[in-house]
């Protein structure tokens, strides 16, 4: 192996995986529907999550497509509402708010903590199930005709106004809630309880801490926007409700109540990410994390002052100025913690070893894109700005960079680099930074543009718009091309991995984080016997030792 | 709580696990939560009035006291018949928690509401 | 040129002369608003310039060929402290930079020129107190503060100039106020941002700026023959109001002459100021903004006056100085039959008598 | 460590230290179980408590801006009935927590008898409920499917409940519609409540059968216990829906 590259595979004529691994245990496909596997059940949630980013990724190329030109050339005005709909509603309830944790989270959190399983093993599957139950109802939806509402549901349009599919698609969005409740609650207990011997809670991983942060979230957040859809398909139901203001209602009501959620769930959706990045840069720059304490405390912070900023959506709905300017102060201060991540994770790379495989190559990206993202929100954050900015592209492309080219990243980057102990196969390694390069490329080509038409003032949501923004949407609409290229190639190679990539050994990556301890795919029960943590998170030098010890023993 | 040790965490946990609480206390509880809703719905008729704080601002001591009869049977519940108060650390900051989102939830949209008669916005 | 197709060089023209890159700044508090902008987008600029070079320049330090073992470090309170405050006092300017803004644009002048705007799927009303009414256009002057009121009447709509850099959200069932001065005269674009249902994008429409001179020119031109006051006198008129509203001693509603920015005690207690949201409310949902002294016995007129009727009652009251015009029109009309409501009261609470308190 | 090693260690983990038949494989102790699963159910009624949240949240609201509506609508619910109610949910409560107890004691038959009374109390409350649904029903006051505005725009009309509030003042009648919202919350919330009755007693039914055959008494209650928890957190859900719908408006 070269300098450049960290990666130490067993020799490749005599490895083998091994036979006794959780892929195969069991056979059948009952096996699988029945479960109770951390890891089995993280594999079907990796699938269907697949499954459902695909859809969404569609419907998005048609949004791009429509938007190529300034008329409503491509589908009619309604048909583009739908699309925009189901695409905001499959992506972020069906994909980005299970991505990390359900799939990669799912997977590693309990070997991170050195526990044989998530403490509550059936309820793990429940979440699953749910989650498909909610997967086909949405699926349901979009076969019947669809739901033009927006994905955020705004209220009398939602209640009253609109004769879609409002009901199937609240009913499937309170399932997928629950889905994610039951996930976070397993999370928050497995963290708090099956630690294994020596795990403090300051050598935890930093993918923990994040994933905890989110779980906090998810389980107080989500119930308020599932007793919110109740209330919406009660008023669709019974025509007398809390929120239409025909009824004597208050649609800001709705606003306050879905907000309470929907803010914090973009921490939900953005915070397991930020845990794989601290994962990833360490890894790579043969690193402790800079400042570990203030990496995990700012993950707490993020999910405590969450809950306080979510009035920031209505600065201009009507919401006393005296409300807005207090959400606005708390605002502010929520994006300091994000900031501090950022630049401890570049002060990680300080000294460090770099080398630039495809996980570190995505985080690089994250870390560009996520900043650019971060920043736009202060621009939304503050009452001033947000007059001219919301509403517009640029709030489209803020909350673009920061989930798609923030979390999406990560959760590429946490697949590449989990892969090899999921299947116990590496990836391709140049294809796959062929195409991470391909995916920074073409997602700035996309939603850059995006800043600048929302600086313009073109609305969000239009089907048609005036002939002076065509020139950036075609821009636009090419990144996407580009785009969906980048997100089909990691499919295809890593479904090509599965069969004929390389034996990826244990520990491919030289890392520390139990996980790596173990074989790969590991076992059913994860560890041969329960570990004893007996080092800090991130020791390399404890990996070291140990690795010579293991040469010396066999020697 | 964090900075303790996993294994330290758990084993104070096990001291607690077995408190059994007397069906004495229990029986307390029941004549005491009887009484207190006996309490809040006497109340309930007599018009407590109501106390001018400042202007705009009215405390109406009827719901008031409803309120805080009701919170007061809530707290009996939970120590007790939940018996929070013999449990861990954890459960204890697990219940504040849950109080502390609530009433995030019920005040920061209270802000809201009260302070859109500030202004003629 | 020739060796490029004709269709593309056309496109690439039509592209060339329609590439808008930054909108027009048409409005007193555009440039105000711009100076932020642009100060928020040099501090994110600085922070991304400062975050990508540390990411390239670590990489190529200390990358494994030219630094094969890492030195561990476990963190630096003063590097970290200093990437907290400096972020958070940036932040901090930015938030009382944009508050004292948005204070600004949400706050009108008093001697604000006043037009209403009522959103419905999918168009834009405007209402000039002249009587002007306009769908999907706005036609101001040049120079004069000018204070939108905008209602919604069925969905969430949002009213959005961008060259003017305001925005506010039509919201139903409540008035919300916008203002704005334009500098430039020309022809902006008008937009409704929030999503509003199917033809949402055909929600948008042109902002006219135009000189005092040829902004009262249109006036002239377009007038409807009525002003919006006396569209509101008529309609005060065919609903009866003048029935209760009057002078007479007997009077079972207040007079509402000079009712408008009055201070007035409610049968609640409270005491409000009458402005157009409370004129609104006391038509539409009466019961809760009765003026003390006064019997719950109106009716509501929910569902019997659109919000271009409430608007122009609202104009008509505000313009209402003194009780001439309406015992002229009590001279010509008898008076109505008792509403339902007005039967539905118990027997024994005659209308109260008493003289409007007002301060 | 090789492969052919794991293989074999694998196999010698697969013969577990010994453990009673209710520890779940993944964990060490019983301890530890039961202290997770506790955990669990306390985060669960976190989650419950926010759901709540948005219920309690939009009545507040909505009572502070439709005041006279509100108390002239509580009104019509019989506080009787409701005072009825709330005595049988604390003694269906104080029943529970004697169930755990005697698990905890392992007296079986005093499990059996304190889980069948919760039973009883929890179908008890479900009945008056039913009750005073009907009564609702019958008096036109169920929002969307079945309203009248009667009842609140001459008050005299209803002379059962005018008698004991002489003092109501016939509403206005935008006034009067937004009963029709109090009662839409009334049903929202106490049907969501009742629907969390419905899935305990259930559950107690399943338990009642299982205590029988001896499942909770052998030193394994944490079933019972976290069901507890469940049973305890609705009844404080009651003991503040009580006095918000039925009492503060009563003076």
């Amino acid at each position: 192996m070269s300098a450049a590259t960290i990666v130490s595979l067993p020799d490749q004529s005599t490895a083998r995986i091994p036979k006794m691994n959780f892929l195969t245990k069991e056979n059948g496909l009952l096996s699988w529907l029945l479960t109770g596997d951390h890891k089995r059940i993280a594999t079907l949630y990796l699938i269907s999550i697949t499954f459902f980013f695909f859809i969404g990724g569609s419907l998005a190329g048609l949004i791009r497509l429509e938007l190529l030109t300034p008329q409503t050339s491509l589908m009619a005005a309604d048909t583009y509402n739908k699309v925009f709909t189901m695409h905001g509603v499959i992506m972020v309830f069906l994909f980005l708010v299970p991505s990390v944790p359900a799939t990669i989270g799912n997977f590693v959190i309990p070997m991170m903590v050195g526990a044989k399983d998530l403490a509550l093993p059936k309820v793990n599957l429940l979440s699953w199930y749910l989650y498909i139950i909610a997967g086909f109802m949405v699926i349901y939806t979009m076969a019947a005709g669809g739901v033009d509402t927006g994905w955020t549901f705004t209220s009398p349009l939602s209640t009253h106004y609109l004769n879609t599919h409002v009901i199937s698609t609240g009913l499937a969005i309170f399932v997928a809630g629950f889905s994610s409740i039951f996930t976070g609650l397993n999370f928050i207990v497995t963290i708090h309880k099956m630690r294994c011997p020596g795990m403090t809670w300051f050598r935890l991983p930093l993918f923990v801490w994040a994933n905890y942060a989110a779980s906090i979230l998810m389980v107080l957040g989500t119930p308020v926007l599932a007793i919110t859809l109740v209330l919406v398909v009660l008023e669709r139901t019974v025509h007398i409700g809390v929120f239409d203001p025909a009824y004597g209602g208050d649609p800001i009501l709705f606003q306050h109540l879905f907000w309470f959620y929907s803010h914090p769930a973009v921490y939900i959706m953005i915070l397991p990410g930020m845990g794989v990045i601290s994962e990833v840069i360490s890894t790579f720059s043969r690193k402790r994390v800079f400042g570990y304490t203030a990496v995990a405390f700012s993950s707490v912070a993020i999910a405590v002052f969450g809950f306080f900023v979510w009035a920031h959506h209505m600065f201009i709905m009507g919401i006393s100025n005296y409300a807005a300017l207090v959400f606005s102060l708390l605002t502010m201060l929520v994006a300091v913690p994000s900031a501090i991540k950022i630049f401890n994770w570049a002060f990680t790379l300080y000294k460090g070893s770099i080398t630039f495989e495809t996980p570190m190559l995505y985080a690089f990206g994250f870390m560009g894109l996520f900043t650019i993202g971060g920043m736009t929100g202060v621009f939304l954050g503050s009452t001033g700005t947000d007059i001219h900015l919301t509403e517009t592209y640029f709030i489209v492309a803020h909350f673009h960079f920061v989930m798609v080219g923030g979390m999406l990243m990560a959760f590429l980057s946490g697949i590449h680099f989990w892969w090899p102990k999921w299947t116990g196969r590496m990836y391709p390694e140049k294809i796959s930074q062929f195409a991470a390069v391909v995916t920074f490329i073409g997602f700035n080509f996309t939603f850059f543009p995006q800043f600048i038409l929302g600086t313009l003032g073109m609305p969000r949501r239009y089907a048609a718009y005036p002939p002076e923004f065509q020139a950036l949407n075609v821009f636009s609409t090419a990144g996407a091309t580009i785009l969906g290229v980048g997100y089909l190639l990691p499919v295809l190679y890593l479904t090509w991995s599965l069969k004929y990539g390389a034996i990826a050994g244990n520990n491919p990556w030289q890392a520390t984080g139990l996980e790596w301890q173990t074989q790969s795919p590991p076992l059913t029960e994860n560890f041969l016997e329960t570990p004893i943590m007996d080092h800090e998170a991130y020791d390399y030098e404890w990996l070291e030792q140990q690795q010579q010890k293991e040469v010396a023993s066999v020697g | 709580m964090s900075e303790h040790d996993g294994q330290f965490e758990q084993k104070e946990e096990h001291e607690h696990e077995h408190h059994i609480v007397s069906p004495v206390i229990y029986l307390a509880i029941l004549l005491a939560l009887l009484v207190g809703t006996g309490l809040t719905v006497w109340a309930s008729f007599i018009d407590l009035g109501e106390w001018h704080i400042a202007p705009g601002l009215t405390l109406f001591w009827n719901p008031a006291v409803a309120l805080a009869i009701a919170c007061t049977k809530m707290v009996l519940v939970v120590l007790f018949f939940m018996h929070v108060k013999y449990s861990t650390k954890l459960t204890k900051l697990t219940v504040a928690c849950g109080v502390f989102t609530f009433l995030a939830l019920i005040g920061m949209t209270m802000t809201d509401y009260f302070s859109r008669a500030w202004g003629r916005w | 040129m020739d060796h490029i197709s004709p269709v593309l060089w056309q496109f690439l023209q039509k592209w060339l002369t329609h590439f808008a890159l930054f909108p027009p700044e048409a409005s007193k508090i555009a440039p105000e608003m711009d100076a932020l902008y642009f100060f928020m987008a040099l501090v994110s600029l600085v922070g991304l310039v400062i975050v990508v070079l540390l990411i390239v320049s670590f990489s190529i330090l200390y990358s494994k060929k030219r630094h094969p073992k890492a030195v561990q470090i476990e963190g630096s309170t003063i590097l970290e402290a200093t990437w907290t405050i400096i972020p958070l006092g940036l932040f901090l300017i930015m938030f009382v930079w944009g508050a004292l803004l948005y204070f600004r644009i949400y706050t009108p002048p008093a001697n604000a020129m006043n037009i209403y705007v009522v959103g419905k799927q999918w168009m834009w009303k405007a209402e000039h107190p002249g009587g002007q009414h306009e769908i999907n256009a706005l036609h101001v002057p040049v120079g004069r503060p000018i204070q939108l009121t905008l209602i919604s009447q069925d969905v969430f709509h949002s009213f959005s100039i961008p060259a003017f850099r305001v925005k506010r959200e039509a919201i139903p069932g409540r008035y919300t106020t916008v203002w704005f001065e334009a500098t430039t005269p020309g022809t902006y674009h008008l937009f409704c941002t929030q999503y509003c249902g199917t033809n949402h994008s055909q929600m948008i429409g042109d902002v006219v700026v135009m000189t005092p001179d040829d902004f009262k020119k249109w006036l002239e031109g377009s007038t409807s023959g009525n002003s919006l006051a006396q569209d509101g006198e008529r309609l005060f008129t065919s609903l009866s109001c003048s029935s209760c509203h009057n002078t007479r001693p007997d009077a079972r509603g207040p007079s509402l002459a000079n009712v408008y920015d009055s201070r007035l005690t409610l049968s609640t207690g409270e005491t409000i100021t009458a402005d157009d949201a409370y004129l609104r409310q006391a038509i539409l949902n009466p019961s809760q903004h009765i003026t003390q002294g006064y019997a719950p016995i109106m009716p509501t007129y929910q569902g019997q006056v659109s919000e271009e009727g409430v608007i122009a009652l609202v104009e008509y009251i505000k313009n209402l100085d003194s009780d001439y015009r309406v015992q002229q029109t009590l001279n010509t009309t008898d008076l109505v039959p008792e509403s339902p409501a007005g039967k539905a009261a118990t027997p024994g609470k005659a209308p109260a008598a008493q003289k409007e308190v007002k301060p | 460590m090789s492969d052919s090693t794991a293989i074999s260690n694998s196999a010698a983990a697969e013969t577990h230290h010994e453990h009673p038949p209710y520890q779940r494989h993944h964990f060490e102790t019983v301890e530890q179980q039961a202290d997770t699963t506790n955990f669990a159910m306390w985060l669960f009624l976190l989650t419950e408590v926010m759901f709540f949240g948005g219920l309690f949240t939009s009545y507040l609201i909505m009572r502070n801006w439709y005041y006279p509506a509100f108390v002239e609508a509580s009104h019509q619910l019989n506080i009787g009935w409701g005072t009825a109610n709330t005595a049988v949910l604390i003694m269906s409560s104080f029943t529970m927590a004697m169930g755990v107890w005697s698990a905890e004691t392992r007296r079986k038959g005093a499990l059996v008898l304190c889980l069948s009374l919760t039973f009883v109390l929890g179908l008890a409350f479900l009945g008056i409920k039913t009750i005073e649904y009907h009564e609702k029903w019958e008096k036109h006051h169920v929002p969307g499917l079945n309203w009248s505005d009667a009842s609140f725009l001459n008050p005299a009309s209803d002379p059962e409940v005018h008698k004991d509030y002489p003092g109501d003042q016939p509403l206005a009648p935008d006034m009067a519609q937004k009963a029709q919202m109090y009662f839409f919350l009334y049903f929202a919330m106490t049907g969501m409540h009742a629907l969390h009755m419905i899935i305990g007693i259930s559950i107690l039914g399943f338990m009642i059968v299982r205590a029988r055959a001896g499942a909770y008494t052998t030193g394994h209650v944490t079933y019972v216990e976290n069901f507890g928890l469940y049973w305890h957190f609705v009844d404080i859900i009651w003991i503040f829906l009580f006095p918000l719908l039925y009492l503060i408006s009563r003076h």
